[in-house]
């Protein structure tokens, strides 16, 4: 279902990504739809699926919380955006800021990628050049889309002071393993933020730093993404981190979205039993818990999807339409479940 | 940062690429056990009658210089060939094994020692060596075996080391010496099986490499000496006649390549077998 | 100690002290020959005198070249001797070693580097290229032709191709070093520098068609393992995590080669120079005596051949200290490219 | 593929033998340029002859012309007292006159008047004298060939007389080996080693050509104008150049990039490029015989019988047709066939029912012998081989067992040492017999005499022949010593060999073979006639 678009008006050559000449957005404050996202790993004995049919949007400045336990799809989702997964094959449509990005040639993919989106990585340590200058690195970010050396070496140290790097001028020629765990997530954040992308996707940014470091990070990541009207997809599998930090949260689970909502009424109200299993294992400030209740059972690999809803051998409310068809993603009002029983589960009378 | 000598396996290996290359090391190392015992005398007896008499029915590789068959000799000299290799690559895998666990467990002026003493016999070029034994014990397989052997071992030593002391320090190694379990027992129990079995995959590469080396030797006349059919001999013996009767040098020069090639492959495989990341990298 | 002082000093220190450790190699290599030479039966007065000389005018040249002393004398002031820049004179051309030695080993050297540059010539464009499109008909036929190329005994391929190459089709000179229409002052001894220096084109061509062959037979086996382990390397960097957020900058693909897979991926191949350095210069005098050349392989297998102690010693030292010097120059190289191992040899760190 | 130095050693030549597969090469240590202008002559390749030989020139002190490589050169740069012409005969040639003494103890020379060196200065009496006693002082190479050389009284500028220590009547053969130099020009330069250093890379001679230096790693000599012995088609340049392989020679040698080829062609090579018919084999027929050595004294090889046994056994015919091409002739004696004085014995022939009764008469079963040879020489390698099948018909296994030249030299230096059986070419230094026999077969002559041999008879028949100036007489006694040496098969002379000599007709005419420089003197070429 991949549109083939012939040259978008809209398109605008790389030109300088200067602050002020920001591209008048195409369509209102969506800056990011996508419809039927398909990616599949092809292998000797056929495919496996693990992207299967995602479909969800985005408006500017808006803080969206990806999350799904290892496996569920949600880093690869990400990913598409960019297409930055080389050997998987990717279907579906993908439109940034007004532009289709599945159907762009490989040359252009450079109007995207660090420029409309910037991507900040896990473990910032193997997610820099071992023997390249930290700040050579931050450079490149720009000097790839034409900006002249002298010109990217201060916005880069003026990027890594204003994320907080002490001495910025001088960890400019250091290497990696000369930056602690804090400052090395602050140059990651720093080489996807330097383009000045619309919208940053944030790939698990805290889970390798330890508690302390990683509020750091996100009051860092927050203050910035205030000062930018900076949209944010935020990949995590810590609700912790959603709940202080998410305005709105998608939920993957086996390649799909099983829930979408903001994330006061999700916490208040989980609709999908697995979003409330995942709230159930969360330690709550709000009220009292006796015991955090893991959700039962193993995640499910990619290759073994069980028919119909992929929660369903986990669910305690599974019934036969849940083990036979895959329940559709259905509105109710700002919320969005996967669920054949949502209405017995009070989805309803959601607002 | 250790030196992994990684050979070019496929990427998506497939079975039918192993299966060739197996086929090739077991119809070496079947001609070598087999070889001379179904050979004929005659392949050392000379009949300077049909001298250089070109591929034909009766000699599928043509005669050589001495009209003797040269498809019997390269099948007889099989075994002089490889196993002299074999024996080459295992003699100084040996004293590779035993420098680097030393240098490794043993105290810090001990490593030092030892690894000068690698550094020496890199840089000793192994040509003066074999030249040396020729001289002093006169030219001969033995001679050539012994000299290669001698300047074998330091690549070998100097490699296993780097694995060695790598493991020493690698987690698991380091919380069984929290344990309290003495160096020696560590080598023993972990570090040395970890390090054989690299040993092995080099041990495979390495005979494609010394039977390149040993053909070398018999060329400069310091290996194997008349009538023996080691093909490194064959081909010095031959080498005035790559243009008019280029079979007496093209069957052993081919017979060496292939054994090269497919002792090479075995080991990039047997790599890939113990490592399976590396499949495809190597 | 200024900034300038501090930033070189480790350095120099490093430096100095693997040229002491040379010298310690070099003393031991020159002590084992020395020995084992001595070991040779056969009798250098006797080889000196000449075959038909009465017992009594070989003992006269006994005593003239001071063989009649014991071994452990003669060892002391042939290294005594060494140290002052001489290495004793030869039996058989009675000429001061250093002049005979000087006069073969640059034609070697020559041969060496000229096969080193054509085999990483070889080698890295076509491991780049492999890297890059991994699995292709191309990766497969640069895979295959290198197991084949590192199976082919060198003075094999030397010998077909003088035959094919230049006796059959006269491409390209049959042997020697220099057609006898030129003549260019000798100044290093290396025809093709020589004939360079002396700027006579039409020479300098002469020169470099007559090393074309040799090289090439030489470097087939190298560029083989160079090749190998090359894109070995690629592949791995390729491979590892810090790739992708390269791409997500938006850098082209040749970009990530060159400036980031290239320079980590070379370490291992740069060690592997250093280690078959020694073997280069061994096989190439097999290549040497095929195509009629002046080389050190050759003056030190007659060397030996007529006992000529001082003459093997004199050669087997140049040839070491070149194995030596190449290696310090590897780890020099091995500490630009790679800062970790730089951080760790400099400073001292438990090596 | 090593080309050895070889030694152009006359008793026992055997590194003569040709060179093939294994050569053993020797870096270019030889002459350095230091400093001599180089020959910048522009070259006129018509009038130029391009020499190809394999192994390196170690020196051109024409002292060490014990050394093949030297000897081609310093050949060309000198010229010696007497020589040998084509048909073995002694002539004069810085000597007009020249006599042995009746008791066989001095020599009497008139030296060829008007006869100048190289730098225009005559040649005196004083340089002939210079010459023999610096040649006494070192005692190296070529000096083996006259030590019983005692002092020179000098007349007048051309008169002179040779004083010998003991009668020798072999001294006057050995002048031809010996190089004059020009005394005052080598005093000048004699240094701390005689000079040895200084005529490494200089001439001080007075032969047809002088040293031009080097050109590339080439030896380039050119015509000497003042030369007294005038002869048309003499090439104005001879560049000699140093090519080990044999395969290598013959492809530049069709190329036409070398005009003859003299060390390294085998057999097998030269015969088929003559048949191609555009480069041509000169077959040359130098004094040269494979022979075998016995070990006479211990081994098994002490028993004459098990020593005639072994000669019955070689396949001579199989032998000189497929390995030597048919370049000679099976051997008759001692002495190769083309040297005079000598005595008509049975051709070598095969008898394996003869040679399995001798090793029965002495009573020797499943005998195990060892034989030595040269890897380096081809030829050598197959005849040992061949030897080896064949002994193998009569019961007896031969061992064999490659040896180098100077582990070689050092095993003949004492009787005990000496090898059961050893192969060899035998090269005479000229074309006197006593040259092979005086110094191969005299029980004391330590070194020299090879095969251990001592006869109390042959003794006394050798030294009547040194000590008598009477040429007819000694010619009678050296055959009576031949005959005694083959009825106790002190040897066993397997064939006397041709040399292959390729060379290309367009260029020179046919080389001719040389009695003193084995197997040719280069400065005996001539350029072919432009029809």
């Amino acid at each position: 279902m991949i549109q083939s678009r012939t040259e978008d008006p809209a398109l605008r050559p790389g030109a300088a990504a200067g602050a002020d000449d920001r591209p008048a957005s195409a369509e209102g404050d969506t800056l990011v739809e996508v419809e039927g996202l398909t990616v599949d790993l092809p292998h000797r004995q056929g495919a496996t699926r693990l992207v299967d049919g995602v479909s969800f949007r985005m408006k500017r400045a808006e803080k969206v919380a990806l999350v799904g336990e290892s496996g569920s799809g949600k880093s690869v989702t990400a990913r598409a955006l960019m297409r930055l997964n080389p050997k998987l094959t990717v279907a579906g449509r993908v439109v940034v800021d007004g532009i289709e990005v599945l159907g762009l040639p490989e040359r252009k993919l450079g109007t995207v990628r660090g420029r409309r989106i910037g991507m900040a990585f896990q473990d910032a340590f193997t997610s820099l050049d071992p023997i390249m200058p930290v700040g050579e690195q931050l450079m490149e970010a720009l000097v790839v889309h034409g900006v002249s050396r002298r010109e990217a070496r201060q916005r880069a140290v003026r990027l890594l002071a204003e994320l907080g790097v002490t001495n910025a001028e001088g960890r400019m020629k250091a290497y990696v393993h000369e930056f602690s765990g804090g400052m090395r997530q602050r140059a990651v954040l720093a080489m996807a933020l330097i383009g000045e992308p619309q919208l940053l996707i944030a790939d698990e940014p805290t889970t390798a730093l330890d508690v302390r470091i990683a509020q750091q990070v996100l009051d860092v990541l927050e203050d910035v993404a205030e000062r930018r009207e900076l949209a944010v997809l935020l990949i995590t599998h810590d609700m912790g981190v959603v709940a202080s930090f998410a305005e709105r949260v998608l939920v993957m689970y086996s390649g799909r979205i099983v829930e979408d909502a903001n994330v006061e009424s999700l916490f208040a109200r989980p609709l999908h039993p697995y979003t409330e299993g995942l709230l159930g294992a969360v330690p709550r400030v709000d009220r009292s818990v006796e015991r955090l209740v893991a959700v039962p059972g193993v995640p499910v690999p990619p290759g073994e999807r069980p028919a119909g809803c992929a929660f369903h051998p986990r669910c305690a409310a599974a019934t036969d339409v849940c083990r036979g068809v895959v329940p559709p993603l259905r509105t109710f009002g700002s919320r969005r479940v996967a669920c054949h029983h949502a209405e017995e589960r009070g989805a309803s009378d959601a607002v | 940062m250790n030196l992994t000598i990684a050979r070019g396996a496929f990427r998506t290996a497939p079975p039918l690429f192993d299966t060739a290359v197996y086929a090739i090391v077991a119809l070496m190392i079947a001609m070598a056990v087999v070889g001379p015992m179904l050979a004929p005398d005659s392949v050392y007896v000379s009949d300077i009658g049909n001298a250089l008499m070109p591929p034909s029915a009766a000699h599928w590789f043509g005669t050589d210089d001495q009209g003797r068959d040269v498809m019997w000799r390269v099948i007889a000299g099989s075994r002089a060939t490889l196993l002299s290799a074999m024996l080459i690559v295992t003699a100084y895998s040996l004293i590779g094994v035993l420098i680097a666990t030393l240098a490794t467990v043993g105290p810090r002026w001990l490593d030092e020692t030892l690894m000068r003493m690698t550094d020496i016999g890199l840089a000793l070029p192994g040509l003066v060596v074999a030249l040396g034994f020729a001289a002093a014990l006169g030219p001969s397989l033995q001679s050539a075996i012994v000299a290669k052997a001698i300047t074998g071992w330091p690549v070998t030593a100097r490699l296993l080391r780097g694995i060695m002391r790598q493991t020493m320090t690698a987690q698991f190694v380091v919380g069984a010496q929290a344990m309290g379990v003495s160096r020696w027992r560590l080598m023993t129990r972990h570090v040395l099986p970890n390090s054989l079995d690299i040993l092995v995959v080099k041990w495979a590469g390495d005979i494609g490499a010394a039977v390149l080396v040993l053909a070398g030797m018999s060329f400069i006349g310091v290996g194997a000496q008349p009538p023996s059919a080691e093909w490194g001999a064959m081909i010095a013996s031959a080498k005035g006649y790559v243009a008019n009767a280029w079979w007496v040098v093209a069957a052993p020069g081919a017979a060496i390549a292939l054994a090269a090639v497919g002792f090479g492959l075995l080991g990039d495989i047997l790599q890939v077998r113990r490592d399976p990341s590396l499949r495809g990298r190597s | 100690m200024n900034a300038l002082q501090s930033k070189w000093l480790p350095g120099g220190v490093f430096v100095a002290r693997r040229l002491a450790v040379t010298a310690l190699t070099l003393l031991g290599l020159v002590t084992l020959v020395f020995a084992m030479i001595k070991a040779i039966p056969g009798d250098e007065a006797q080889v000196a005198a000449g075959p038909e000389a009465s017992p009594a005018q070989v003992e006269l040249v006994r005593q003239r070249m001071g063989l009649d002393a014991p071994l452990v004398v003669q060892y002391g002031r042939f290294v005594g001797q060494v140290l002052h820049g001489d290495l004793g004179t030869s039996v058989s051309t009675l000429q001061p070693v250093l002049d005979d030695v000087l006069k073969v080993f640059p034609s070697t050297l020559e041969l060496v580097i000229v096969t080193l540059l054509l085999s990483l010539l070889l080698a890295v464009p076509a491991a780049v290229a492999a890297a890059t499109w991994r699995d292709s008909t191309f990766d497969r036929a640069c895979r295959v032709g290198a197991v084949a190329a590192g199976g082919m005994p060198t003075f094999w391929l030397a010998l077909l191709a003088q035959y094919v190459l230049a006796s059959r089709w006269g491409l390209l000179p049959i042997s020697g070093q220099q057609s006898l229409d030129f003549s260019v002052q000798v100044r290093t001894q290396m025809p093709v520098v020589d004939a360079l220096l002396a700027g006579d084109l039409a020479a300098f061509v002469d020169a470099l068609r007559h090393i074309v062959l040799p090289a090439f037979s030489l470097a087939a086996f190298f560029a083989a393992q160079f090749f190998r382990t090359l894109r070995a390397s690629l592949i791995a960097i390729l491979e590892s995590d810090f790739i992708v957020p390269v791409r997500a900058k938006g850098a082209s693909f040749a970009r990530i080669m060159l400036r980031h897979a290239l320079p980590n991926a070379i370490g291992p191949t740069v060690t592997l120079v250093g280690v078959l350095l020694g073997m280069m210069i061994g096989s190439s005098v097999l290549v040497e005596s095929v195509f009629g050349r002046q080389g050190v392989g050759a003056y030190l297998s007659n060397a030996v051949e007529q006992k000529d102690t001082y003459a093997v010693l004199g050669a087997v030292l140049f040839v070491g200290a070149v194995v030596c010097v190449s290696n310090v120059l590897v780890d020099l190289l091995l500490l630009a490219v790679d800062p970790r191992v730089r951080a760790a040899q400099l400073h001292g760190s438990k090596r | 593929m090593r080309i050895r130095r070889q030694a152009v050693e006359g008793r026992w030549g055997q590194h003569w033998g040709q060179w093939g597969r294994q050569v053993a090469v020797l870096g270019a240590a030889a002459i350095a340029l230091s400093g001599q202008a180089t020959a910048q002559t522009k070259f006129d390749r018509s009038k130029t002859v391009i020499f190809a030989n394999g192994g390196v020139v170690a020196t051109l002190d024409p002292m060490r012309t014990d050394y093949a490589q030297t000897s081609f050169i310093a050949s060309t740069l000198y010229d010696t007292l007497v020589t040998y012409d084509k048909g073995g005969k002694l002539v004069g040639q810085l000597a007009e006159t020249f006599e042995l003494a009746s008791d066989a103890k001095s020599i009497n020379v008139l030296l060829r008047p008007g006869v100048v060196f190289h730098d225009g200065s005559p040649v005196t009496a004083q340089d002939v004298a210079y010459t023999l006693d610096r040649l006494k002082r070192l005692g190296l190479g070529i000096a083996s060939q006259i030590d019983g050389y005692d002092k020179t009284t000098v007349h007048d500028a051309r008169k002179l007389t040779i004083r010998l220590a003991r009668p020798d009547s072999l001294f006057l053969g050995a002048l031809s080996k010996v190089y004059i130099l020009e005394a005052k020009l080598v005093a000048a330069n004699v240094g701390t080693d005689d000079a040895q250093g200084w005529l490494q890379t200089h001439d001080a001679g007075s032969g047809p050509y002088t040293f031009a230096g080097r050109r590339n790693a080439d030896i380039v000599v050119s015509q000497f104008p003042g030369y007294w012995n005038k002869a048309d088609g003499r090439p104005e340049q001879i560049v000699f150049r140093r090519i080990d392989e044999g395969a290598t020679q013959r492809d530049e040698l069709r190329a036409g990039n070398v005009d003859l080829a003299v060390l390294g062609m085998g057999y097998r090579d030269a015969a088929l490029l003559d048949k191609e018919g555009r480069v041509k084999d000169a077959r040359l027929k130098p004094e040269l015989q494979t022979n075998i050595i016995f070990n006479t004294r211990t081994g098994p090889t002490a028993d004459p019988r098990v020593r005639r046994a072994i000669r019955l056994a070689y396949d001579y015919q199989g032998g000189l047709s497929a390995i030597r091409q048919g370049n000679g002739v099976i051997a008759s004696g001692p002495l190769p066939a083309t040297m005079s004085c000598r005595p008509d014995l049975p051709a070598a022939h095969r008898d394996l029912a003869e040679a399995r009764r001798l090793l029965a008469e002495a009573g020797v079963k499943n005998l195990q012998i060892t034989m030595r040879f040269q890897p380096t020489v081809e030829v050598q390698r197959l005849e040992a081989t061949l030897l080896q099948s064949n002994l193998a018909e009569i019961g007896v296994q031969l061992k064999l067992e490659p040896i180098s030249f100077a582990a070689y030299l050092a095993s003949v230096a004492r009787f005990d040492s000496i090898p059961q059986m050893m192969l060899l070419d035998d090269f005479a230094q000229f074309p006197d017999p006593g040259s092979i026999l005086l110094r191969g077969y005299r029980s004391d002559a330590v070194g020299t005499n090879r095969s251990g041999y001592a006869n109390p008879k042959v003794d006394a028949l050798l030294d009547a022949a040194k000590a008598s100036s009477n040429p007819t007489q000694r010619c009678d006694l050296y055959k009576q010593v031949q005959t005694i040496l083959d009825k106790d098969s002190v040897i066993m002379p397997l064939y006397t060999v041709g040399r292959p000599v390729t060379y290309r007709p367009q260029q020179i005419q046919t080389p001719e073979v040389s009695k003193v420089v084995f197997p040719l003197a280069p400065a005996d070429l001539r350029l072919a006639k432009k029809s």
